[in-house]
């Protein structure tokens, strides 16, 4: 695929909190429609990571470049899911799933078709009128999923969404992750600390090293989707990025 | 990083105050509002001076001091058998039928209601106060202490119960300390409710503290004495709500989320 | 298993009837049966219920009836409450909202709400005399307060996430205060509604007891002058229900408005 | 069924039977026979909510059995006791006791002597890897290092048994690979009887003697695996991945 001008460009991406580094001159590109896992040792600065790509950290220096001009949610279509829960307990699903059309303006028959839409692909549709506390952790995670890709984003960034869920559910829902990415086209970066998982969705894999956190390597991951976990191929590879990270 | 914060907060704090003091002044000079109300700088000239020259027949140490007194004696009673009681209902079924009933019927009932019958019941001085600020944190401290008893985590009564701890080890060593978080909440809230309820008693009858000062200066048209007043309340009642809070820093140390 | 458990529940249920039945038992004994106290120290459970029926149409000996007096409270502590909500609740959130305000206005805050609202009446008294009006601004300043903490830190414990949620769709300084903060603060501001309640009824009738006219405060300490004990308890039993209706009248628009249940 | 090796615990056919106010009597345990023996490592393996937490609870004498009794060490369980230690999945520390404090309390509470239970827990405490930490509280280690503290209070009362209910549920990938090699040379040092509740494949697989695959509710024991494999095991060894594709294959998932 000839050289189109990348999604996501990051150029000496530093960030200190007062006198202690955490991001260390962090260079790296994305292409568009690019799904990149992040992986590094517990306690790698991850998120302060995404964090400073989306200027919710001010970063303290280096640029990021998304479509080639700095990085600004309120210009660019940009959704975060984060590790924490972050629906909001006082909308309906409908709602929440919403809360990003309306924020960005947008018309009310384009936002009811992409509501409409989004609940149709992580079924939700029967549920559109229950409340956050009323839904198990897994639903609670669609829904988050469900409203990041309300707003078409050009780029999707999760935090370990799937950390706490089951071994089975995790793999239902990295599925629909799977479908919901195809289907949009969107640039994914993934952070996880699970190797197999990082394995299982990317196409390529970004190493983080320890802190102060640096770009240790990116392994383009070769495997044909849909990939099987206990695969000699797969497992050759998770090997390979486990003995990147593996600090114990 | 911290330091500057801190800093940057006491400096900003200080000059809000300076900034309301300089509003109090202006309003008292230029509008009519200085007819009736006396400007800060003789408020707390007042408040000062007040420690050398006694106001009645107290100086304002005295007149705090008493004041305190008032409180903190049936404060510290109604925090003893409010903990007792609030301890016993929450790990006795029986007794918890038994008091319930009536600390829900009393306890909507606010303490300066109590005012007249304590009156009759214990006469106008020392012994009607007393009664007042007992039943102003009884209630308080018993329901949450009862609260605390009832919030023991179920794990941790199993993870006792498992390394082979039996009743009576089991309330000493699991429910008693989950209690002393929710028993200093009280605490808190009672300090309030006693202090608010001292100054009320004070106002109706007494002949010195901090309430008798500010009804004294109503009683003479005085509005300088009801100011100096108000301010030693304000900082009085700042004192012993920082005091508390330190205290429980201190003892509850181990709650403190914090890596 | 289930009947077991149901039966050890009434049973305590028996226990707490009992022990009122008990506690009344006594308290009749105690005056009327054996005499013990004369009514003008403790009078009896008969007499109070007689004056509780008597007083609401009778206007002897304070000059108005019982309902008068109550009706003249509830005026009082409403229209400073009212107020007081209106002014405390912008103002704990403008606070909240805008760190510079937060630093510059919290410890002067921590001042004020230190004073008990009675601690006013002699200011407003001397300055606007007994009427209506120096009592409401006494509950206009305590309810205020009030509502003024509640709000504050209502706001102030919005999660991080869902503001970072905000900000990653672009949304505006506005769109984070309006969408985000205040609907995640509601919870708190309605505890604040019902606790600014309380304390408003209660200065009311530390005020009533200090100076005034007319209302429960000032009914009780009437009858507390010439020793007419049995309305002193009647008043302090009709003021504790009507705090208690008017607090659960709150709580229910509370469950009503904030949908969604408590945080998760 | 192998040859009968003194036989620590025994369920001798037990139900269980939850009372949910709206749908009445819930069966959650249906039937259930097993026999653990004496040192072994068993894995008691099965997807989320299917009463896996209630066996061990029942073993630990939290719950009872609505039919059926379980023997433990010839004696039929009736009430929670020390030689059933337990390590469960939020840790339960006790928030205000130190690392120390928390190890020391089980022999605290049996009434041995101070230098006795400072030596025992000293020992479990080393053993864990936690030295240096005796004096930090509880709110101020990471859940790794939690957990080591529970599995230290559990040993330090000298149980028969250690019952684990999915003590690495709520932590990372890695940390919970780094706790099962930890938990593997823990148990290798001490050895003891353990039962582990787990929904995670490739955990079961990396630390068992043996597997239990329990069905869904109303469980009972579906299929036994005896996993032979030398420790330290490795998860990407071929016949590592074939026991757990094996396995894999026979638990019913959730919907």
């Amino acid at each position: 695929m000839e050289k189109k001008e990348p999604k996501v460009v990051v150029n000496h991406l530093t960030k200190k909190f007062g006198d202690l580094l955490v991001l260390d001159d962090l260079n790296f590109e994305v292409q568009e429609g690019e799904f990149l896992c992040i992986v590094g040792p517990t306690g790698c600065g991850k998120t302060t990571f995404l964090n400073s790509l989306t200027r919710l950290y001010e970063p303290t220096a280096g640029e990021i470049l998304v479509n080639g001009i700095p990085v600004d949610p309120k210009k660019q279509d940009i959704s975060y899911i984060f590790q924490e829960y972050s629906s909001f307990p006082w909308l309906t699903v409908e709602q929440n799933v919403r809360f990003g059309l309306e924020i960005k303006r947008v018309p009310k028959e384009e936002a009811d078709a992409s509501v409409e839409e989004m609940l149709d692909i992580v079924g939700l549709t029967k549920f559109r009128s229950y409340y956050p506390s009323q839904l198990s952790i897994s639903m609670l995670q669609r829904v988050a999923i469900a409203r990041a890709f309300a707003t078409k984003p050009e780029l999707l960034l999760m935090d370990e969404p799937y950390g706490q869920l089951d071994i089975d559910l995790r793999f239902k829902l990295e599925d629909e992750l799977l479908k919901l990415w195809k289907k949009t086209g969107t640039t994914v970066l993934f952070i996880t600390h699970n190797i197999e998982e990082a394995v299982y969705l990317s196409q390529n894999i970004m190493v983080l090293t320890n802190k102060p956190t640096s770009v240790k390597t990116v392994l383009h991951n070769p495997l044909p989707l849909p990939r099987d976990v206990m695969s000699q191929e797969f497992v050759d590879l998770r090997n390979q990025v486990t003995d990147l990270i593996k600090w114990w | 990083m911290r330091a500057y914060e801190k800093n940057k907060r006491l400096i900003l704090g200080a000059v809000g105050i300076f900034i309301f003091l300089c509003i109090w002044y202006a309003a008292t000079k230029l509008t009519s509002l200085g007819k009736v109300m006396p400007d800060p700088v003789t408020v707390f000239g007042g408040f000062f001076h007040a420690f050398i020259q006694p106001i009645g027949t107290r100086t304002m140490t005295m007149h705090i001091l008493i004041s305190l007194r008032r409180m903190l004696i049936p404060y510290v009673f109604g925090g003893f058998f409010g903990v007792l009681v609030g301890v016993l209902m929450g790990w006795y079924k029986a007794a918890d039928a038994i008091f319930m009933p009536y600390i829900q019927m009393l306890r909507p009932i606010p303490p300066i209601a109590w005012i007249p019958l304590s009156i009759i019941w214990f006469g106008f001085d020392e012994g009607s106060k007393y009664f007042l600020i007992f039943l102003a944190c009884f209630f308080t401290i018993a329901l949450t202490t009862y609260n605390g008893v009832h919030s023991v985590d179920e794990t941790l009564v199993r993870a006792s119960k498992m390394l082979g701890a039996n009743d009576r080890q089991l309330f000493l060593t699991i429910v008693l300390p989950t209690t002393v978080p929710y028993i200093f909440s009280g605490l808190q809230v009672a300090l309030g409710s006693a202090w608010a309820t001292i100054v009320a008693a004070e106002m109706i009858r007494s002949s010195e503290g901090v309430g008798w000062l500010i009804v004294r200066g109503q009683d003479v048209g005085n509005m300088t004495q009801i100011m100096i007043g108000i301010v030693a309340i304000a900082l009085t009642g700042l004192l012993i709500t920082t005091l508390m809070r330190v205290l429980e820093s201190k003892l509850c140390a181990w709650t403190v989320r914090g890596k | 298993m289930k009947k077991k458990q149901g039966a050890r529940m009434d049973k305590y249920l028996l226990v707490s009837v009992l022990s009122v039945c008990v506690g009344i038992f006594v308290w009749w004994l105690v005056t009327d049966g054996l005499g013990l106290f004369r009514s003008n120290v403790l009078p009896s459970p008969v007499k109070v219920c007689q004056t509780f029926l008597k007083k609401w149409v009778e206007a002897r000996p304070d000059g108005a009836t019982l309902l008068q007096h109550l009706m003249a409270s509830l005026k009082v502590a409403l229209g400073g409450y009212l107020i007081g909500a209106l002014v405390g609740i912008p103002l704990g959130i403008f606070m909240a909202w805008n760190d510079k305000v937060d630093m510059l206005v919290r410890p002067v805050f921590d001042l004020v709400r230190t004073i008990p609202g009675v601690a006013w009446t002699s200011v407003m008294v001397t300055l606007v005399g007994i009427g209506y009006m120096s009592k409401a601004l006494v509950i206009f300043i305590s309810a205020m307060v009030a509502m003024v903490i509640n709000s504050y830190s209502g706001i102030k414990q919005t999660k991080t996430v869902h503001l970072w949620v905000g900000q990653t769709f672009g949304a505006s300084n506005w769109d984070l205060l309006t969408r985000v903060a205040i609907p995640s603060a509601l919870p708190m501001i309605f505890t604040g509604l019902d606790v600014a309640l309380g304390s408003a009824w209660t200065t009311l009738v530390a005020a009533e007891l200090l100076a005034s006219t007319r209302g429960l405060g000032f009914m009780i300490q009437q009858a507390r002058g010439i020793f007419r004990l049995d309305i002193v308890i009647v008043g302090m039993v009709v003021i504790a229900i009507t705090g208690a209706i008017l607090s659960s009248i709150i709580r229910k628009i509370g469950d009503r408005v904030v949908k969604g249940g408590r945080l998760r | 069924m192998s040859e009968n090796k003194n036989v620590l615990i025994e369920f001798r056919h037990v139900d269980k039977e939850f009372d949910k106010p709206e749908e009445g009597m819930y069966k959650v345990v249906g039937d259930l026979n097993i026999q653990v023996r004496e040192n072994e490592f068993l894995v008691l393996f099965g997807p989320g909510q299917c009463g896996k937490s209630t066996i061990l609870n029942m073993i630990a004498g939290f719950e009872m059995p609505t039919a059926g009794e379980i023997i433990c060490d010839g004696k039929a369980v009736d009430r929670p006791g020390p030689e059933r230690g337990m390590v469960f999945q939020n840790t339960a520390l006790f928030p205000w006791l130190t690392v120390m404090g928390n190890v020391e309390y089980g022999p605290k509470m049996q009434g041995v002597k101070k230098e006795e239970r400072r030596r025992r827990a000293q020992k479990y405490i080393d053993l864990v890897g936690l030295q240096g930490f005796e004096n930090s509280f509880p709110v101020k280690l990471s859940g790794g290092m939690q957990q080591r503290v529970g599995i230290a209070r559990a040993y330090c009362n000298e149980p028969l048994v250690m019952l684990l209910d999915e003590p690495f549920g709520h932590l990372d990938a890695q940390t919970r690979y780094l706790m099962q090699d930890e938990l593997t040379r823990i148990w290798q040092a001490e050895k003891r009887t353990v039962i582990f509740v787990t929904n995670n494949i490739e955990e079961a697989v990396y630390l068992a003697d043996r597997i239990l695959v329990l069905r869904n509710c109303p469980t009972g024991v579906k299929a036994e695996y005896e996993i032979n494999l030398p420790r330290p095991r490795n998860y990407t060894d071929p016949e590592f991945l074939r026991l757990r594709r094996e396995i894999d294959a026979v638990v019913d998932h959730t919907l």
